[in-house]
């Protein structure tokens, strides 16, 4: 199913969905390989706050004020790339979500919050 | 590298001419790759730049307006190198 | 980014303005407006066509408006029409279902409207 | 399709829905300051949303895309981020001013203290949202704004002018001052556009998870919800225009909003007013604090829904709670709401650009829309409103400190 796309339009700040439909992030920045020998391709989607450092001048700011870690997700996770990119695994397995992860622990102590 | 350094990079052939910049990278999605195929490179119009590009495709522009990889020589943050006769048509 | 600095500056910018009218026909319109309206809360306790928490809220709120009014009073004269408007507006807050008090309030505050739209010509 | 009742409950609560405080304090306003000859305005700025809500039930119905999703997406990441906190900043005035509107309407119904009502009210909209299924609370605070309709009669019963209402929705060159004429132009449009009804609206279509087959709901919805809407609207201003401008009543305060129903309908009237502005504001206290956490979750693309467990989108459910608390917080300094309206609708009108862009620019993408992209009537509405759109964002700070808000 080889089909034609834009990274920067169809790829970059797309919202990443995984196997359970669970919204997880999104494509904060692309890594590139074999950009210098020739055969460049997409080794890995980067997601988090300090992906933002090469997005602008107010990216720049946002990270640094965020200082959150980066996840970097191999290539080879995305099943199919749409209005958003379905990953082929969780995201807990990913390592992404993890913010939501983290407030959970505050709103599960709210009675009726399931 | 990431796609954020060369997005918006002046691009030049090697004789020096410009070509505008780096709008977008095509690629080309793969079962589980994801390669990169091109550069849409030059004046485009606003349209295409907000990304009212090709119909019925994400694409910001046909195909045929893509300058091919195969025609880079050097590309990193500061800018990217074509062969010089290497106009997209 | 210099969008967003600019909409923070116009926001202090703004914020500074606020809605005290300065010139003394304007301050003497404003002064028409609220003791007119207070001469309608007034006619509406008369008539028992009102709710005595809205008339003991809304005449408070309308005293305040005339109080502020009155700290900013250009001219001496919208001073000290400003301070009866706010007094009549008071006693009418404090005995909200007074009808007695309420048909005289009505009465000073309907003299102290046209007191106040000849000083706003 | 979705039954004929379930449309007609949709559409009721969308009439309940529309009216919120912005509306309540320019079209009084304004009817209070040139009586009639505004109505236009209002007519265009009703157009304007249901064009833009209509494009947005689409984007969200066939893409699956709600706003923030687009913003960032076109705009790019600095950009988006920038319309962000804009967005934000407006969302949460727009929130501050209605939890204060909704405190004083609670004030003159029971006359007990305005800082214990403020924290009743806080209170009460977090548990609702908390407690209350999401269709629940939509049809509770719809109905209950019905009783805005109040005003509909209340002008009717002021004897207008008739000829002169007619006259009012034709454009007519600005009588009197100029500049307070043009601010009231601006913060209708402002009043009737505001973005945060576009925000919830498509956020709670890609919930409700429409598909291609719920467009003709959403058209209903938007022409007749936002139509019928925009008629309390204009109710509002007849009846300011009829009662307020003949005795030169400024109304700078909630209260003379109510008394416009008072007078003509005595006790019931006023009772109906205050009934109908606590719920209309309440509901729109609900709307735009959902806004504000949706633009968020949809932006940093955390787990977000109103349909959604709270411990399943935790970030997107801290966000509305953190902005009831926060906009308590600002109602306990006791900052006047309809001064915090005035600057809040003037305010959404410079946000509005980075709004309507991208939603227009989605709607006009193949790629996402496949046939049901916009049409050259969708495209040349939308293309108008976002001329206007900028025109209006330009002006509307200069002329809200020219005017110093109108007062002249």
């Amino acid at each position: 199913m080889s089909k034609e796309i834009d990274l920067g339009l169809g790829v970059l700040d797309h919202q990443l969905v995984d196997s359970e439909g669970r919204r997880c992030g999104k494509v904060d920045d692309l890594e590139l390989e074999g950009v210098a020998d020739g055969r460049p391709a997409v080794a890995a989607i980067l997601v988090g706050a300090s992906a933002w450092r090469g997005r602008g001048v107010l990216g720049r700011l946002a990270a640094r004020l965020a200082r959150g870690r980066m996840t970097r997700v191999p290539w080879q996770e995305v099943a199919d790339v749409e209005a958003t990119l379905k990953l082929r695994r969780k995201a807990s397995e990913l390592r992404l979500g993890r913010g939501d992860d983290r407030a959970r622990r505050i709103v599960e102590w709210i009675p009726g919050a399931r | 590298m990431r796609v954020t350094d060369l997005l918006g990079v002046p691009v030049r052939t090697e004789s020096g001419e410009s070509l505008g910049h780096v709008h977008d990278i095509r690629g080309e999605l793969g079962a589980r790759s994801l390669r990169v195929t091109g550069l849409v490179v030059g004046r485009l119009g606003l349209l295409e730049r907000l990304g009212l590009g090709a119909p019925r495709t994400p694409l910001r522009v046909r195909t045929r307006d893509v300058l091919p990889w195969s025609q880079v020589v050097r590309a990193d943050r500061c800018g990217v190198v074509v062969r010089s006769q290497a106009k997209g048509d | 980014m210099r969008r967003a600095a600019l909409l923070v500056l116009a926001l202090a910018l703004a914020l500074t303005g606020c809605g005290q009218p300065k010139e003394p026909a304007k301050q003497a319109e404003t002064l028409g407006s609220i003791s007119t309206e207070g001469r309608i809360v007034a006619d509406n306790v008369v008539s028992g066509r009102t709710t005595e928490p809205f008339v003991r809220v809304h005449s408070a709120a309308l005293a305040e408006q005339a109080r502020s009014l009155e700290q900013a009073a250009a001219t001496p004269r919208l001073r000290s029409l400003a301070e009866r408007i706010s007094g009549q507006l008071e006693d009418l807050s404090d005995h909200a279902d007074d009808k007695g008090l309420a048909n005289r309030v009505a009465a000073r505050l309907e003299r102290a409207s046209r007191t106040a739209e000849e000083l706003a010509r | 399709m979705k039954n004929l009742l379930q449309v007609a409950l949709g559409i009721l609560a969308a009439i309940g829905g529309f009216v919120d405080i912005g509306d309540l304090v320019f079209n009084v306003q304004a009817g209070a300051a040139f009586g009639y000859r505004l109505l236009w305005v209002v007519v265009i700025g009703v157009v304007g949303i249901i064009v833009y809500s209509e494009m947005c039930g689409r984007v969200a119905a066939v893409a699956g895309r709600p706003v923030f999703d687009a913003v960032r997406e076109r705009l790019g990441f600095s950009v988006g981020l920038s319309a962000l906190i804009a967005s934000e900043i407006v969302n949460f005035m727009t929130l501050a001013a209605e939890v204060g509107g909704l405190a004083i309407g609670l004030q003159l119904l029971s006359g007990l203290p305005f800082h214990l009502l403020a924290l009743v009210a806080a209170l009460a909209l977090g548990l609702v949202i908390w407690v209350l299924p999401f269709e629940w609370i939509e049809r509770l605070f719809g109905y209950m704004g019905l009783c805005l309709l109040v005003f509909a009669v209340a002008a009717i019963k002021l004897h207008p002018d008739w000829s002169a209402v007619a006259d009012g929705f034709v454009p007519s060159s600005p009588p009197g001052d100029r500049l307070v004429y043009a601010y009231f132009v601006i913060g209708l449009l402002g009043a009737a556009m505001t973005p945060y009804e576009v925000y919830f609206y498509s956020s709670g279509a890609v919930e409700e998870g429409w598909t291609p087959k719920d467009l003709g709901l959403n058209r209903a919805n938007a022409l007749i919800g936002y139509g019928l809407g925009g008629f309390l609207s204009l109710s509002l201003m007849i009846m300011a225009g009829a009662l307020f401008l003949p005795n030169g009543i400024e109304p700078e305060l909630l209260g003379t909003v109510a008394l416009g129903a008072q007078v003509p309908l005595g006790t019931i009237g006023l009772l109906l007013a205050l009934l109908g502005i606590c719920f209309a504001v309440g509901g729109a206290a609900i709307d735009t604090c959902f806004s504000g956490a949706y633009n968020l979750a949809q932006f940093f693309g955390w787990e977000w829904g109103k349909n959604r467990t709270h411990a399943e989108a935790p970030r997107f459910t801290l966000a509305w709670l953190v902005l009831i608390v926060l906009a308590l917080g600002v109602t306990m300094t006791g900052i006047d709401p309809v001064m915090l309206t005035e600057y809040a609708v003037i305010f959404s009108v410079v946000a509005l650009p980075l709004t309507y862009l991208p939603i227009l620019l989605v709607a006009n993408d193949r790629a996402y829309m496949g046939r049901y992209v916009n049409g050259r009537v969708a495209n040349a509405f939308g293309v108008v409103y976002l001329l206007v759109i900028l025109v209006v964002a330009v002006t509307a700070i200069p002329l809200m400190l020219l005017t110093n808000q109108g007062q002249g």
